[in-house]
């Protein structure tokens, strides 16, 4: 079980890879774990003996961790391994000088030491944040009597860079829910001036948070990122294409309810609502679980977690193709509308050509004739 | 005396406007196709003879006037008025280069009846004094004369006369409770002398008592041609009162594939109200009595010989069949065009065009399509049942040097009729 | 020679002659009603059908000619009918019956055809001069054919009389 | 504005919008066209107007005969092509059927994706084609309109866009997906007023022209 209650054990010096190796990780499985992380940040196979050494020299950062309106589940995610594992032990050898769930002190004492983290590593601390922010009421929210905003203002402040973790830090998230009562917003929404690094999901894969990181170890840089924020190497996979049930959308086959046939065999739950198409995450391919499965493959479809406002994309068992919103009602006042329209302007032509018949002249053989003989 | 105006005009072309109108326009989506089935258009290559085009200014009547969106546009200054010189400019294609042989209405994907428009194109074009002289001559002459050419009874009785000494036969006038009342075409007065010796056989072989009124001969309407709905009333009216007064029971209209029309399917809707007797055309009562066994001919042309089917009476008048029964009762080796019956393709001089000397140049040119039909055929004889399509057709062939003679159908089976002796007469030759 | 009094007897006399004296004939009856004409084509194509020993392309040749002058000389639908030009329309058609070649003219009966023509000309003529006098055309062609026929010069032929 | 919220906007309030614009536009059209109704035939008739005009809502489905068939030959391969292309593309896919479905609560069944895939590159190809005949034959660009090439553009767009999300070409699906939407709504909102409505009114045409025809005893 990773905690922080290690730390004052541990010498601030340590490199990571005296750490795994006291942790009896053999250089083999470090290996492995660089090769692995290396081909899920989609770098070349020359750069695993790269990201090796950088990461067996790696000097333990400061890391800040502020959890703000979540409900934890992105740290559960992290923690919630069922063995030890090499992400959770490269987690474990971070500086988590801040982290008010998994943290022994509390209190002032837990400020204070947040405070010392911020004081020592100005410039140079790794900030992180789940959840999201309240702006409707800064007493929606509060740490130790300080707002969320404020805090989070702080603190990122003095920091090298700012990863939000899951979707609401990164896109408001469930808070962030039409109608928003709390007015929660992202960090990015806030902080304008720090490379922040969004890892959404609800939660977000536990590889990809440990790869985040291991990219910052590596190469003291944070990754590609796409259009909002997101870093490439994880997220630039469409769930959709990656679905093992792929095969069945292409040939039609779909299941229509969760208990039909299509369901048992296997089929595709497009019209089940799920958001597949429209996710980017690596859940297809890195799974859950130390690689157990992912939600489709438990044969519910994907709610599309990582993309933002998840939770307003219609319902999670709304088909993606279906129009949200009013729909119906629109077209029964276009109808209305039509209607109405159309029989004034029937009307109008119709009076009109009434018009013109009750002003016909009759038409005879002298009339016929511009020049007017005949 | 008033005067055309192009308010006059544009009156009544929004009189004209009527649902079919509305979806036809609507449904327009310029494929090109009436074009490719429009002789005017095969034989020029000019793209200005498009049928669907040469409504545009009634398009844009109806769409200022008639749409929603158009009414905008309108307001808009976007959709300006219809004026009297675009009128005039249409003048060539809405009269001089459609014969209103409906071929375009057949092929139409999206089901417009582009005749059915130009039709009523046409009385906004009269009324606002853009009809071609030829067109107003002889719709004057309809009305003021009672033939569009000119005849008098006094022609026709001659006619009558030379029938009686060459057959023994009177031709009746003015004979109260008919069965029918014949009405001839102008053209068959003048040019075709034979349809009545014909028909007077015919119909005394058959034993039918029928009759020509002397107060309404003229079977032709050239107020449907120039488009003046009001002429055109009073041309049926002139015949409908004479069926009235006589008390026939049918109305048989000549080879002639207008009239058939004018008095068959518009007739009704120009009074304003359904007849108390029957319309048929020659053809069909000719079927009718080869049905009955009344019409018995002996022997069979040997000739190759094909119809030419006249527009108004197969694609636009419904009568296919009678023609065909008719032809195969006298002739063993009759052929059909590549295109025919409801497809065929029009002779080029109908709707007026023949009237119109301002069409001359562009109707002989139409012919092309009618000769290449013909020589692919390679037949004898040309048989046809409409006077105007005749005189088109023998135009045409002379004018190409082909060697065809025209022969109308009823004359075809005249001469082959099997006449018994009646008592008074002696044997005929 | 019985007395030609009644188109049946007319028409019988004509069937009964052999097809150069039914234009020779014709051609008699034609040049009654030709001063109805102006058209010179029409007066060739008698001078041709008159010649005793006229060849058979010199009939087509005039068959081609007459076939030209009654397409053009025709009233056309629709136009206003000037009856002098329909009479020599109807000239040029009995002239264009008369040297047929055997098969050509459609009309039913061809050598009737020009008779009835010809009466359809002195018809026209008689409409344009509106002087309300009688068509004796028939009566004409009778005395025509009957000289035709008792002049032993002109019926040589194989008159079955 | 992330692709998510664009393709969230548009199948919400974007697409509802132009459906109630469509669907009033066409009701509209519909109505000012049969309110002007046609006057009865009082001529004796031959046959059922009805009945013709009926079967003549069939028959225009297929050209008059061969040698129209013939004479119009790009004309009507590219037009059957485009349309049956048009058509397996926007009801036989099964995104499309659903959204049908939510409308009018029928579904049937999709095709598989690769063969609708292959009709949407038939629809395109014969509307490149098309529209390149539009231009270059003498006789359709005489007859062209800017209504002609605008009602190309909003048709073709769809079809593109469509193309491209489903193979997640040249933007994120989300994105791509949203402006298919909003392509799809600018051919809803454009649709009423131009000749796009023949798609509606050309029933109308058919009819009244084979009742026109069918009460003269034509059969067409």
């Amino acid at each position: 079980m990773t905690a922080i209650k290690a730390e004052s054990r541990r010498p601030a010096d340590e490199t990571l890879g005296e750490a795994l190796r006291s942790h009896g990780i053999s250089r083999r499985g470090f290996l492995k774990f660089c090769a692995t992380t290396a081909s899920l940040m989609a770098l070349p196979p020359a750069m695993i003996p790269v990201v090796a050494s950088a990461l067996e020299k790696a000097r333990r950062p400061s890391v800040i961790w502020l959890s703000f309106q979540e409900c934890t589940g992105c740290t559960e995610s992290l923690t919630r391994s069922h063995a030890t594992t090499i992400e959770s032990l490269i987690f474990d050898h971070i500086s988590l000088d801040y982290h008010h769930t998994l943290q022994a002190a509390s209190g002032t004492a837990a400020e204070a030491a947040r405070e010392a983290a911020m004081r020592d590593n100005h410039g140079q601390y790794l900030l992180i944040v789940d959840g999201s922010i309240p702006l409707g009421n800064p007493g929606y929210s509060t740490i130790a009597g300080v707002s969320n905003l404020d805090m989070l203002r702080e603190t990122a402040e003095g920091a090298a860079g700012i990863i939000a973790i899951g979707t609401c830090a990164a896109y408001g998230g469930l808070p962030h829910a039409a109608p928003n009562p709390t007015g929660a917003v992202s960090v990015s929404e806030i902080i304008t001036d720090k490379p922040i690094v969004n890892v959404p999901g609800c939660p977000p894969i536990p590889v990809v948070i440990t790869g985040v990181l291991t990219h910052f170890l590596t190469f003291g840089t944070l990754p590609e990122l796409d259009s909002i924020g997101r870093p490439m190497a994880f997220y630039g996979q469409n769930i959709h294409d990656r679905c093992y049930r792929r095969s069945f959308y292409d040939r039609g086959l779909f299941a229509e309810t969760f208990d039909d046939e299509g369901a048992r065999k296997g089929w595709c739950l497009y019209k089940l609502g799920c958001k597949g198409p429209v996710t980017y995450n690596a859940c297809a391919t890195t799974k859950w679980n130390n690689g157990t499965s992912f939600p489709i493959e438990s044969g519910h479809p994907c709610l599309g977690c990582s993309e933002p406002d998840f939770w307003d994309m219609g319902g999670f068992y709304r088909t993606l193709s279906m129009p949200t919103g009013h729909f119906s009602t629109a077209l029964g006042y276009g109808v209305a509308i039509g209607a109405a329209a159309g029989l004034a302007s029937a009307l109008l032509g119709r009076s009109e050509r009434d018009k013109a018949r009750s002003a016909h002249e009759k038409v005879s053989v002298d009339d016929l004739d511009k020049g007017g003989s005949s | 005396m008033t005067q055309p105006s192009l308010e006059k005009g544009v009156n009544i072309l929004r009189e004209q406007i009527d649902g079919p109108v509305a979806a036809f326009f609507s449904s327009c989506v310029h494929c090109g196709m009436c074009a490719e089935a429009c002789l005017f258009y095969t034989e020029t290559g000019d793209p200005k003879y498009t049928p669907i085009h040469k409504l545009e200014p009634m398009r844009r009547l109806w769409e200022r006037e008639f749409t929603f969106a158009g009414r905008i546009k309108k307001w808009l200054g976007l959709a300006p008025p219809i004026s009297d010189e675009e009128l005039e400019q249409w003048q060539p294609v809405v009269y001089d280069s459609c014969t209103l042989c409906g071929r375009c209405s057949m092929v139409c994907p999206v089901g417009n009846d582009i005749t059915y428009m130009i039709r009523r194109m046409r009385e906004g074009m009269a009324a606002s004094g853009n009809a071609p002289q030829g067109l107003i001559g002889a719709t004057t002459r309809a009305v003021k004369l009672g033939s569009p050419m000119g005849v008098k009874l006094a022609t026709l009785e001659a006619q009558a006369r030379h029938v009686k000494i060459s057959t023994g036969l009177d031709v009746p006038f003015d004979e109260e409770g008919a069965e029918y009342m014949v009405v001839l075409s102008s053209m068959e007065v003048v040019n075709y002398p034979e349809y009545l010796e014909a028909i007077t056989r015919i119909f005394h072989e058959a034993g039918k008592r029928w009759t020509i009124s002397t107060e309404a001969f003229e079977a032709t309407n050239s107020g449907i041609q120039i488009g003046v709905s009001d002429i055109a009333a009073e041309l049926v009216g002139r015949i409908v009162a004479a069926a009235e007064k006589l008390q026939v029971k049918t109305v048989i209209t000549p080879e002639c594939g207008h009239a058939y029309t004018a008095l068959r399917w518009e007739g009704p809707n120009l009074i304003g109200r359904p007849f108390l007797f029957k319309v048929r055309h020659i053809l069909e009562v000719l079927d009718d009595l080869r049905e009955q066994g009344l019409l018995q001919t002996s022997g069979m042309e040997n000739d190759r010989i094909t119809f030419h089917d006249p527009c108004q009476l197969v694609r636009r008048g419904g009568v296919v069949d009678p023609p065909r029964n008719l032809l195969n009762m006298v002739s063993n080796n009759f052929v059909e065009m590549e295109d025919h019956g409801t497809m065929n393709w029009c002779c080029g001089a109908g709707g007026g065009v023949s009237a119109n000397e301002a069409a001359d140049e562009i109707r002989l040119k139409a012919f092309k399509r009618k000769k290449a039909q013909l020589e692919s055929l390679e037949v004898e004889t040309l048989v046809t049942a409409c006077a105007n399509c005749r005189i088109q057709l023998e135009e045409g062939i002379e004018e190409n040097e082909m060697e065809i003679p025209v022969v109308g159908i009823t004359e075809m089976l005249a001469a082959h009729l099997v006449e018994h002796p009646s008592s008074d007469e002696g044997e005929q030759p | 020679m019985s007395k030609i009094d009644s188109d049946k007897v007319l028409r019988q006399a004509l069937h009964a002659l052999v097809p150069e004296q039914q234009r020779l004939l014709g051609t008699r009856l034609v040049k009654n009603v030709l001063p109805l004409t102006d058209d010179e084509r029409v007066q060739r194509i008698i001078e041709t059908a008159e010649k005793a020993d006229v060849s058979d392309d010199e009939l087509a040749e005039a068959y081609k000619l007459g076939r030209m002058a009654v397409v053009e000389s025709r009233t056309r639908c629709g136009a206003d009918c000037n009856w002098e030009d329909q009479a020599a329309h109807f000239v040029a058609r009995a002239a264009t019956a008369v040297v047929a070649p055997p098969g050509k003219c459609k009309a039913p009966d061809p050598p009737w055809q020009a008779v009835m023509s010809c009466r359809m000309a002195r018809d026209c003529a008689i409409l344009a001069a509106d002087d309300g006098s009688e068509n004796t055309e028939a009566e004409a062609q009778y005395d025509i054919a009957e000289n035709f026929l008792n002049t032993p010069n002109s019926a040589a032929g194989d008159n079955h009389e | 504005m992330s692709g998510a919220e664009f393709l969230l906007w548009m199948r919400g309030p974007g697409i509802s919008f132009a459906a109630l614009f469509f669907i009033a536009g066409v009701v509209l059209r519909l109505i000012e066209i049969l309110m002007l109704g046609r006057t009865k035939n009082l001529a004796e008739l031959r046959g059922s107007g009805s009945t013709a005009g009926m079967r003549t809502i069939a028959t225009r489905f297929l050209p008059a005969d061969a040698n129209t068939f013939r004479r119009s030959l790009p004309t009507i391969v590219l037009g059957y092509l485009f349309h049956i292309g048009l058509f397996v593309v926007i009801f036989l896919l099964t995104p499309h059927i659903k959204l049908f479905q939510s409308v009018f609560h029928i579904g049937w069944p999709g095709l598989p994706t690769p063969v609708v895939d292959f009709f949407t590159v038939v629809a395109l190809v014969s509307m490149l084609g098309l529209l390149w005949r539009r231009v270059s034959n003498r006789l359709l660009r005489f007859l062209s309109t800017g209504e002609d090439y605008l009602s190309w553009a909003v048709t073709f767009m769809p079809l593109l866009t469509g193309y491209l999300s489903y193979h997640h070409l040249l933007l994120p699906y989300s994105w791509m997906l949203g402006i298919h939407i909003l392509s799809v709504a600018l051919l809803l909102v454009i649709f009423p007023f131009t000749k796009l409505m023949h798609s509606f009114t050309l029933f109308i045409a058919r009819y009244y022209n084979g009742a026109i025809a069918g009460e003269k005893g034509v059969q067409q």
